[in-house]
């Protein structure tokens, strides 16, 4: 292994600057094929629709919270198109843009927003680990099951979701030396989005750059323009295709923008000023898309419309499909702690459901 | 007297202390320019500036280990944990160092800091952020724990715990945050850390309670007197160091015991409650001590928190278990079982 | 019958079950070639190869974490902390994750692993080896913990524990793991998992002891029968859950019990069984549950640790203050405190 | 700061190889002053029969526990003799021989592993850690003690140690990026001695070498030959100057190893073949000062004969020391728990004490 492969690019990869002209193609990285390109558009209209309507009800109280990725759907878009369906997806909170491009059920994914029960859909049948709040506890799962599944003889790759913040956590620390010394088939990603809550980049690391952190343990590495389509998929390609070839694990880190605030609940104007949002709008990843793909009559106004129409009726399903109220019922809540209720439970238990019955809870 | 939360007099506890001592510093996860989520912390920068309170990188464990680097080198630091779930990655830090400096050195270095952890639920928060975490730290020899009930405990524990000599984990109630109170911090009459407090006198019960749940055991005592019961409610302010003169003092007087807590029951601290009543009020006991706390299971997502949260009504239940008919109650002697 | 030590019982009971079932994989911090620090592990590497037991980097948090993913991905993971305190590191990952993977994805994903943790001290060993951590883990929803104190129960509850479908916290009482005994283990006469056991009968005390208490308390029994006192000794086996039936029906025998753990009093297991016992049978109880534990302090090196730990002179003062001469004990009514 | 910078050098710096003889002078570093060789030697030679005797005495019972350092004393002496008095050190278990070298008593620097009452030295006295047990915790607190030092005003600095395994904690990743974004004044010194009980480097790390981890935090890095006196104190205090002069943490990685097993404890035969060991013996630090300095005319015989009487004599000193039996007294244990002793403290006291009166305990 070479130092020079370990190390990122000295600039972060792009293919297509913010206004939408392609730029001079990046040495030694491949563009990803036209209709990829067209199908990544697609998903990524979609995505921000169902990303405005969820903050949108938010706003409802259809949703207890909901952190937003706007902004961020180059990453969330390509981190999915870079996937096999047998492949795994570790998420966090933030990502549920990625498991609905992954075609997961909108009500399923926002189903512990609703303050339901938690996670929704089923891991197991989607290959999506539950999306994570501790942060970059994920990341170590992520090799575990990577490791799980080449002991059963599957050629699947995980990819590790992970933010800026997250990577101040020593649990992401050990999961790039599990990964590198037992040369685990995991991609992990940084969404550097800028900020953690409040807190800004420049607090949170002194690295030139995050993928720096890749050489440390002998990992790949490599940075992108977040915000580039193109960019982000063509080098998450490369990365899942050096893990699944045994080649071990790769690093990757965007940079991106945290369009809205941290959550609805959050108030992003005490730590950040206007100015920066505006300067950030316009390298727009699904506008800068767009653009490119016009240019190159791969898409037209038809198109366009489209996929807009297409994101209209997904967003009125997801509204109608959590205008039903959350039914929770409270027996529920012993059912699986273990896989049978112990003594206790079951004395618990009893104690609910009288009270249930004496219509006291 | 002016109304406050008791967000506003943790607050206000804060920015004195910082004021009274420059070795005082305040830091953790969005402390800074944003106040922290729940604006505990609101404007310390803007008045004290970046270098006596500020955000650090994102890592519990790092907090807290920095804190105990500074404390050697003899600050006061005050950390906030932003969620008592994410206070776990720093427990080597806190069980190790924190906990055993002072003992490992024989006093030749002190940890005179404080661990702030909003804890426990009631506010609708998703999974990892309602847990209460008490009792790992209160098993945890050579660490103090405290949690006011109240505005003004807030704001005189808050200080008490800075000012102490010793590690303090400062467990604050999320949802009495937004609790109000009329309060003069002008003039002291709080009891001191490490005292308990009768919010309620009475005769025939005493209830014990911390927290959480001392706003509840209240309305408790005050529909049990509704119905010609009379409780007494201790608020017991600290759990490390305990208070026991305060608690077997009442229970000695009422000969009945409740204890209610949040937290998951099992090896809770009301355990410890309920073990030290009955083995120091053994003979004026009338009843068992009962408990009334969390089930044993992870905290409920929010649309199911309710029924997993103690309630009045199962504080009165528990009050009418407690044999005034001297019958032996059969419900929990577990013949049953 | 073949003489073994416990040790050799854990390492025998992680040998069969490697090789009964191909998912189990057993790794950690020195487990490999070096058989573990305690040779628990010894020659499991060269029988069954680096794939199925091997060394992990130095990372607790990493460890357990790994270890999470390996069960989501349908394995067995055993682990080993090398010592109680350093599997504080992976406080997060077991109570945010271990014990909670199963709930928090109704039982789509599952946890059938075991951390295996040498715990609690009578070695000599210096600071940080000898801390009694099982009350952190049986405060937790989601997480067994058992404890064998038997070189018999060593091997079958180490096999239950693996082969249970939810996450066991197995506590190998270090001070046992070289003490000898001449067992079969062909043939299973051991309680499953989940039961305690009544290891000597006696009439008038039940002592409930478990891990490394357990020989002290029959030590103590041995010692009160000469004294004319007939003590019931109860190994608890399984903190969690916790078996209310075998305890309480010999309480309500006896009437009377005491609780021997070598942890730290407050909060500790011992409370909780304090608390069961009176809750359940307090109209059995001739007198008060009474403790005898470790002091609240660190544990104490090597030269101080026997003060420190529970001795059978301090169960037979616990015998002697339960009034059988039906007198008030003043000594812990607290009307001193 | 230019990348460069936070590389380590391709290959560890080294002023002489194993036999002795001086190499060409790696390019940007400074030979140390002869009279720091010289003097490093002296230490070198006490500290070597220091740490000899100390196993010695676990053989008769007079101690507990022996971490040995012995093959890896030019780190343990470089460390100390890269500090001022009123710097900092924060050590392991393995590192007795560095604080010999800091001038402690060495009775107290044993109190631990004599089995007694714990730390023994006053570490705010000799601004010396208590020897720290939990790997890589004690970076962390290197760095808040850094900050503490600033903040009153002192140009102090901190240099933490750790070991290879170490690495691999949460701790040191939390450390090194809490020190890099707060500019804290802190060396870290990683003494890589190829083991971690009995787990090689190569199943720790996949990185090219541990000093690669610097430039993911944006710390200055280099790597060092761990066996060559010159190299590490040239190096040691290179780093230590751009610490003090504000410039930021530094990170330093020695390649040495552990002639002995990991403790007195431990077999080392069940994960080492002596073949490796005897080649590593051809690198003693020791003996390849000693013909440094006997090559340049810095000592001779007679000199070298001075520095082992005195070495003997200070062995003899240690071992009447030790002979001494630890008397502990266990109503100490209540004493230091906090300022004061808590009403519970006072209780559980008085029982003991009661015991003790009537000689039950
Ligand atoms: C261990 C832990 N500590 C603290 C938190 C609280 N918290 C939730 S999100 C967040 C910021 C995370 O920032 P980043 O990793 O950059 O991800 P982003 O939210 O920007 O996508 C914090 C501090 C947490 N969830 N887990
Ligand atoms: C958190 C933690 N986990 C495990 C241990 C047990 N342990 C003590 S020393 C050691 C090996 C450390 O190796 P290294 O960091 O290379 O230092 P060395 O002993 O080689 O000097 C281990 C695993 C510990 N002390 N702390
Ligand atoms: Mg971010
Ligand atoms: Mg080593």
């Amino acid at each position: 292994m070479h130092l020079e492969d370990l190390l990122p690019s000295a600039e972060p990869v792009r293919f297509v600057a913010a206004d939408g002209t392609e730029t001079a193609a990046p040495a030694g990285h491949r563009r990803p094929a036209d209709d990829r390109l067209v199908e990544a558009y697609r998903r990524m209209v979609l995505g921000r629709r169902f990303d405005t309507q969820a903050t949108a009800l938010t706003r409802q109280g259809r949703l207890a919270v909901y952190p937003s990725s706007r902004g961020q759907e180059a990453c969330q878009i390509a981190a999915v198109l870079a996937l096999r369906d047998d492949d795994w997806l570790f998420p966090t909170y933030r990502d549920s843009v990625a498991l609905i491009a992954r075609g997961l059920d909108p009500a399923e994914v926002l189903t512990l927003l609703r303050g339901d029960w938690h996670c929704g859909y089923d891991p197991a049948a989607t290959r999506v680990a539950p999306q994570c709040t501790p942060l970059a506890t994920q990341t170590i799962h992520a090799v575990g099951l990577a490791e799980a599944m080449r002991r059963k003889g599957e050629d699947g790759v995980v990819l590790a979701l992970i933010g800026d913040g997250g990577t101040s956590e020593g649990d992401f620390h050990e999961a790039l030396n599990f990964a590198a010394v037992r040369r685990a088939p995991v991609v992990f990603f940084i969404q550097n989005n800028g900020y953690a809550i409040s807190v800004p980049l420049a607090r949170q690391s002194a690295a030139p750059a995050l993928a720096y952190k890749g050489i440390g343990y002998g990992i790949s590495s490599e940075q992108v323009d977040g915000n580039d389509l193109l960019a982000v998929l063509s080098v998450l390609t490369t990365a899942v295709e050096h893990a699944r070839s045994g080649r071990g694990p790769y690093l990757v880190e965007a940079h991106t923008y945290r369009m809205e605030a941290h959550t609805n609940a959050d108030d992003a104007t005490r730590y950040r000023d206007e100015d920066e949002v505006t300067r950030w709008a316009a390298a727009d990843p699904l506008a800068r898309l767009r653009t490119y793909l016009m240019n190159r009559g791969l898409i037209d106004d038809e198109a366009v419309r489209t996929a807009e129409a297409e994101a209209e009726t997904f967003a009125e399903q997801v509204r109608t499909a959590l205008n039903a109220d959350v039914t929770a019922d409270p027996r529920t809540l012993f059912d699986h702690v273990f896989a049978e209720r112990t003594a206790q439970l079951r004395e618990q238990r009893a104690q609910l459901v009288a009270e249930l019955d004496a219509g006291e809870a | 007297m002016t109304e406050m939360t008791m967000a506003q007099a943790l607050n206000a506890a804060l920015c004195d202390a910082m004021g009274d001592d420059e070795s005082v510093l305040v830091f953790g996860e969005d402390v800074g320019p944003l106040g922290g989520v729940f604006r505990i912390t609101d404007g310390l920068t803007r008045k004290f500036g970046e270098e006596r309170c500020f955000d650090t990188p994102l890592a519990e464990s790092g907090i807290v280990g920095f804190a105990v680097g500074l404390a050697m080198g003899g600050m006061r630091p005050v950390v906030e944990m932003q969620f008592d779930a994410f206070a776990y990655p720093a427990f080597e830090q806190i069980a190790s160092h924190v906990a055993k400096m002072r003992n490992r050195t024989r006093s030749a270095l002190t940890m005179p800091m404080v661990i702030r952890v909003p804890f426990a639920g009631g506010i609708g928060g998703v999974e990892h952020h309602c847990d209460s975490s008490e009792a790992y730290y209160a098993h945890t020899p050579g660490l103090k724990v405290v949690t006011p009930a109240t505005v003004e405990d807030a704001y005189w524990l808050l200080r008490d715990a800075i000012a102490d000599p010793d590690p303090v984990v400062f467990m604050e109630p999320k949802r009495l945050y937004w609790s109000k109170d009329r309060v003069d911090l002008t003039t002291r009459s709080a009891a001191p850390m490490g005292e308990a407090a009768v919010r309620r006198s009475g005769t025939d019960v005493t209830l014990a309670a911390y927290g959480p749940t001392v706003p509840l055991a209240l309305q408790a005592a005050e529909a049990a007197a509704a119905e010609g019961i009379s409780l007494e409610v201790v608020d017991l302010r600290t759990l490390v160091p305990f208070d026991d003169e305060t608690l077997m003092r009442s229970v000695r007087r009422t000969g009945r015991c409740v204890v209610v807590q949040e937290a998951q029951g099992f090896a809770g601290v009301a355990a410890e409650i309920a073990a030290r009543v009955q083995e120091r009020c053994f003979h004026s006991l009338a009843a068992p001590v009962l408990r009334v706390t969390g089930y044993d299971i992870p905290y409920p997502p929010p649309k199911m928190e309710h029924p997993h949260l103690p309630t009045v009504d199962r504080i009165l239940d528990a009050v009418d278990r407690l044999q005034f008919d001297d019958e032996p109650d059969l419900r929990h002697t577990g013949t049953a079982a």
